[in-house]
């Protein structure tokens, strides 16, 4: 990467700036709506509509899949202050993003960190060309919480792993074409020691998949099995048992991905849907409980975003926020479960509307059902506050 | 009296647990949500008839049998523990109420032996708002030659779909809110329903100068709100009976949960932050239990105080369901959320049932309007 | 006792009742105001009035003092049914009790239970003539909340204990002419089996006393010091190293006790105080936050006093409601808490007054303070919900 | 701008670490306290001039330092974490900050030179009634032949007995809030001391009939509220700086006994539910950092929205103080609520924060209707 100078910044600013403005299709500008709306490329990859396929391809086309990946992985090889540049010129004018990909945001940066310059090849551009749709298997039906408590298996038969067993909460496994997955390569080690990370084609002989229900309704998780699945052996990321430091890396990632639920800028106030919806008397809302809840909420909503803004600032200084992804994923899905609840509250019997001519409101109702998961999925929010206490507050065991 | 229930009340609280386990438990609730929602089991609903449970708060002098709503009660804790769906509530609790508490004997006569009979089924429609008001009424009941023009739009009538007749809440000329009996096929009754988070069907009913007699008015001149307010305090404490079983099960699932489930090679049960968040669920609970009888033997005994205790149990049901329901979610973790399991079936009826006649917020001020603060 | 027909119980209550009228002084039916209200009794009893006096010693002449023991130990031998009436007619108007006395409420049930016929002769009929003043040792200062962790040790001396250690928290050690206290009496045993239960008279030699300072202020509460000091054997309550049993029999009189915190006869309503002290409009509290935490602690105070009938009633009918009493000792200190500490919020500027011409005030504050303590004595908050997890849920260790 | 304090700040606030470490430990509180209430130490007030915290906020114009309110935040969460007592908050936030932002260009130059070298003390009396309403004044200021006459009875005014003049609101003739200079030893003022729970010195003052100067009025006409709000916002956002040191300071002696106390054989920071407690704390404490750095740099920079970060900030603080007091004094057990250790000095503190310039209630109301809800 070459270092760019403030003049070369405001040139590709405006070049940027110049050129969505003349790509970007206006229908791709609008705020997503549904499942629909997301292109999540892969092997059968089916656009929604043309705006979108166009969409996608100028991207690639410019290697903006993964603008700040290096180009000989396909990526744009943008520097961090392009890369800021491009996202927000993006953001200001509402582009979509041309493709939704846990390659891009989990595996990507695991393969930079822990694969072989030879998976690196392998894996990457498939990535920013949006040729492979990943999915990720981690949680088993008995583990929960306990990550590392995994049963499935991968035997050592020289030239392949034979894989067995099954995952759970696997998003889109019956769509996606590879999961990556941590597998037991060793039952007598120590629980975090023995385990593994394995690249699994899914299209394999032996894997199957089933769609979970939810309380909320239908949703993209899936049960994956896997019944002596064969796993070529360079499909191993990482040196073998040594899978829980991977784990453990994307695990962060996750962690501040899922604590920033629900961002304010697509979110219209809380206060605002209350007085369209409650009782007020000279403008003011009259329910006395809801009322000091609500600006509680709003209250903490607005700390909190400073605080993501002094902690990225002072991470700049060099302090190690590292252990904080606990705080942020627990704080942040706790507000979304207590936003959720008021908005439920709030809307009266519009909040309870499942199945009615008002789309909209049982869109919204199953929302409020679907944040239950909030504090559970990516790691409870006991397990946080525990990981808070002996971490960052180095409590006794 | 003694807060506890008598010899007699728990032969029924029992005969009703047994019964319902065999006949409704949670499974039929699936089925029928399953059976593109259901509202509830025919022949389930015949064989509640037979019990007599419909008939246990109607006065003997048309052939109830006047057991009051301490019994009945007892057997909407025991629904509430297994989600039977039933229209109990809609015809009994609701209808049968706003006709005994009414001096139109004719009405009572023709109507409480046919709702007793399961012949007949009654839907009372007051709400009008998102948001519940029992004052805001704008419904008109406009005096004609002959009786009254109903016209108005109503919603979140329970039971609304299947009903033979509704009991309206309109506004007459003078500006008091008075009931009237509605007939579900009078001319200028149109009917829209949804399926809200309890998997129950809720109508919305719009009412276009409906033709009413003289006498199919319920409450008499000057006695509408009166009458309203009875309903209301008769409905939360029943509702409250209904939220206990719903928090007593709920918790007795997640603390079964808590015995098994594994993690980190401890039985989840024995780790402390759980245990104590359990504890301070049971000592809730122990509450709730308290004020549900006390609301009930009131409402047998007609107490003064019934405005308090109604809305006592109703917002402090309405805050530990909450909060029951909501740390059964947790606690069950992944599978909890899930579909598969029936944790998720309490916390959805729970959120129903928490609006249903006043949330916690709506009490809450009752209360301490109540108290004059 | 014989049994008394509900004709001799009217005429009881009629007799009582003039009884009452006519020997309670009018001075000693109004509320108790501050610590010099309280007649404790003891060896160096002195009565802060005539009226006091009076109160006492016709109370006394009518074996009232604890007018529900046996009369051999100098109680009144009342039935549980007129002894009810009795309290009744007490609290009809206003009457105080003629002395405050541990003996009565704690030792004299254990004493009741676990003691020989020699010690219940020796010891009980001091405390229905008020003539000993008795305090309890349980505590120590490192022992805190695991209060089987004592370390105060009685040695075997073969005619006497030879007792040395410390306790704290000790109530009016420095006034008390007696203490019931636990030692241990076996250091190679289990925690909870080498304890045992000891009636040590305070004037012997090597005991003292120091008072301690709370955040409230002066306290009746010592820390009380053991230098060898010497207790014939026949002090010893119950069997040697079973003294575990008797206090877990007292704890749980204690936490029924602690949790009735601040009766509510005595109490004006919490909105009350808050319409005399903040805004109104219409007559409704403006205070959007205030007004709904009045209303919840109300209705819980409410709730929690059916439920201390309820449980009463169901103990009647053989309902075992031993294991509730950590529940009432948490959720009545607790509530009381909350309730301070709303009545701090509600009472302003004058809920912070610690010294001042406004003594009302003042003397409000510090009972705020001294709430802190309650859910601390007695067993916290947190072991009584241990408690209920595993003794009432069966939560697993 | 980043929510990072700069290099500067940071050298002043490690100094001022240090210096109260080595001259105002928490002992010197108690020292005080038990010496019958003395409000502070000369002497340490004598170092503070010197050490420039007087100056800090204070334009150059006037021989001060002109640091801004970043640098006077940094000092005041340093003498939450010790207790330290000291005018600097009445004689400068409060009156520097009253006369910095008049247009009286003589009352400046007389009196803020006077505050930066100590030799001269103001307070600020505003409050009138038990709760905090900064607009319920009553005091009145009526025109008399060469400037007003003050009456009233005002009360809370901290550090009152040893100021040498009173910033007193009153209502001037036109029924607008006005604040004006009054000397504490002109005729007609009398005084007389409370002690509250933090052990400080509060007064009460009645004001009869007492002759002022025209130009003894601070703020113009039409711009006493706009100046009383600035009051409040720059005293709500400098408590909540010395809350942010409390709060830390009670948190980490928490923490601390926690790593220290043995209970049943085990650390009890070993315990789940006291380590989730702990952690719910830490996480609550992480949102006040960023809320009282964001609303000291909008004081510096006079942000559009200082009204709404000002109430973020005392509400905020507010809130978690009480729950980290509370739990402080919970965790340490038996020994917390002696007078024996220091940590009861944080909660009694505490109270009385909360309360000063509007309790976190206050603030909620007014952030809402900020909002407009």
């Amino acid at each position: 990467m070459e270092t760019t100078t403030t003049k070369d910044l405001k040139e590709f600013r405006l070049e940027t700036r110049q050129w969505l403005e003349e790509n970007c299709p206006k229908s791709m500008r609008l705020p997503l709506k549904d499942s629909t709306d997301y292109y999540w490329g892969g092997r059968n990859a089916s656009f929604a509509s043309e705006d979108q396929k166009i969409w996608f391809e100028k991207m690639l086309e410019k290697k903006w899949i993964v603008p700040y990946w290096d180009s000989q992985y396909g990526g744009g090889g943008l520097s961090p202050e392009e890369n800021n540049i491009l996202t927000q010129e993006m953001l200001r004018i509402g582009c979509r993003k041309p493709i939704f990909s846990f390659g891009i945001s989990m595996l990507g940066p695991a393969l930079h960190k822990f694969a072989t310059e030879e998976q690196k090849i392998r894996f990457l551009p498939d990535i920013t060309t949006g040729k492979t749709w990943w999915c990720q298997g981690y949680s088993e039906p008995n583990a929960g919480s306990d990550l590392a408590g995994l049963q499935t298996k991968a035997e050592d038969k020289d030239d392949h792993y034979l894989v067995s067993g099954s995952k759970v909460w696997t998003s889109y496994a019956d769509k996606a074409d590879w999961i990556f997955c941590l597998v037991r390569t060793d039952f007598d080690a120590p629980k975090h020691s023995g385990i593994s990370f394995l690249l699994i084609d899914m299209t394999s002989e032996g894997v199957g998949t089933r769609p979970i229900k939810l309380i909320s309704g239908k949703s993209p998780f899936c049960e994956t099995f896997f019944d002596n699945v064969r796993v070529p052996k360079e499909n191993l990321i990482g040196s073998l048992n040594d899978g829980w430091t991977i784990a453990k890396y994307l695990l962060t990632h996750e962690r501040q991905m899922i604590g920033g639920v629900g961002e304010t800028d697509v979110r219209k106030a809380v206060h605002q849907i209350a007085l369209e919806n409650l009782p007020t008397k000279d403008s003011i809302l009259t329910d006395g409980v809801l009322r000091p809840e609500i600006a509680e909420l709003e209250m903490n909503d607005a700390i909190f975003e400073m605080t993501i803004q002094r902690i990225t600032d002072e991470a700049k200084t060099g302090v190690n926020a590292g252990a904080l992804s606990s705080f942020f994923k627990y704080y942040g899905t706790e507000q979304n479960v207590t936003r959720m609840e008021l908005l439920t509250a709030i809307r009266g019997k519009d909040g309870l509307v499942w199945e009615s001519e008002n789309k909209k409101a049982a869109s919204e109702t199953r929302m409020f059902c679907r944040s239950k998961g909030n504090t559970i999925e990516g790691g409870t929010s006991e397990v946080q506050l525990g990981i808070i206490s002996k971490r960052i507050l180095n409590l006794p065991s | 009296m003694a807060l506890i229930i008598t010899e007699e009340q728990k032969l029924l609280k029992d005969s009703a647990a047994e019964f319902l386990a065999m006949n409704a438990p949670v499974e039929q609730f699936r089925d029928l949500r399953d059976s593109n929602y259901k509202p509830f089991n025919e022949n389930l609903w015949k064989q509640i008839v037979d019990m007599g449970w419909t008939s246990l708060t109607i006065s003997e002098e048309f052939d109830g049998l006047d057991f009051g709503f301490v019994g009945l009660g007892q057997v909407l804790e025991e629904m509430g523990k297994t989600l039977t769906k039933a229209p109990l509530f809609s015809s009994i609790v609701l209808g049968a109420t706003a006709l005994s508490n009414s001096s139109n004997q004719k009405l009572k006569e023709t109507w409480l032996p046919m709702l007793m009979d399961g012949s007949k089924r009654i839907a009372f429609a007051q709400d009008e708002h998102n948001y519940f008001d029992p004052t805001a009424i704008v419904t008109s009941a406009k005096k004609s030659s002959d009786g009254f023009l109903i016209s108005g739009k109503k919603t979140m009538i329970i039971d609304g779909a299947g009903a033979d007749t509704f009991v309206v809440v309109a506004r007459t000329d003078e500006g008091e809110p008075a009931l009237f009996m509605v007939n579900s096929s009078a001319k200028g009754v149109s009917l829209t329903s949804e399926i809200l988070l309890d998997a129950g069907t809720y109508a919305s009913v719009t009412f276009d100068n409906v033709e009413v007699t003289a006498n199919d008015r319920i409450s008499d001149v000057g006695n509408g709100t009166v009458l309203l307010n009875q309903i209301l305090n008769t409905a939360s404490i029943c509702l409250a009976s209904e939220m206990l079983g719903i928090v007593k099960e709920a918790f007795s699932q997640t603390v079964e949960y808590l015995k098994e489930r594994e993690q980190f090679g401890k039985r989840i049960g024995s780790y402390q932050a759980l245990q104590h968040r359990a504890a301070i669920m049971f000592s809730e609970i122990e509450l709730c239990k308290s004020i549900v009888i006390t609301a009930l033997q009131a409402l047998d005994n007609g107490a003064d105080n019934l405005d308090e205790l109604a809305s006592l149990a109703k917002a402090k049901l309405g805050k530990t369901i909450k909060l029951v329901t909501n740390e059964a979610m947790q606690m069950h973790g992944g599978i909890g959320v899930t579909d598969d399991v029936n944790i998720g079936f309490y916390f959805k009826r729970a959120r129903v049932l928490q609006r249903l006649f006043g949330d916690y917020n709506f009490h809450l001020d009752r209360y301490a309007r109540y108290h004059k603060y």
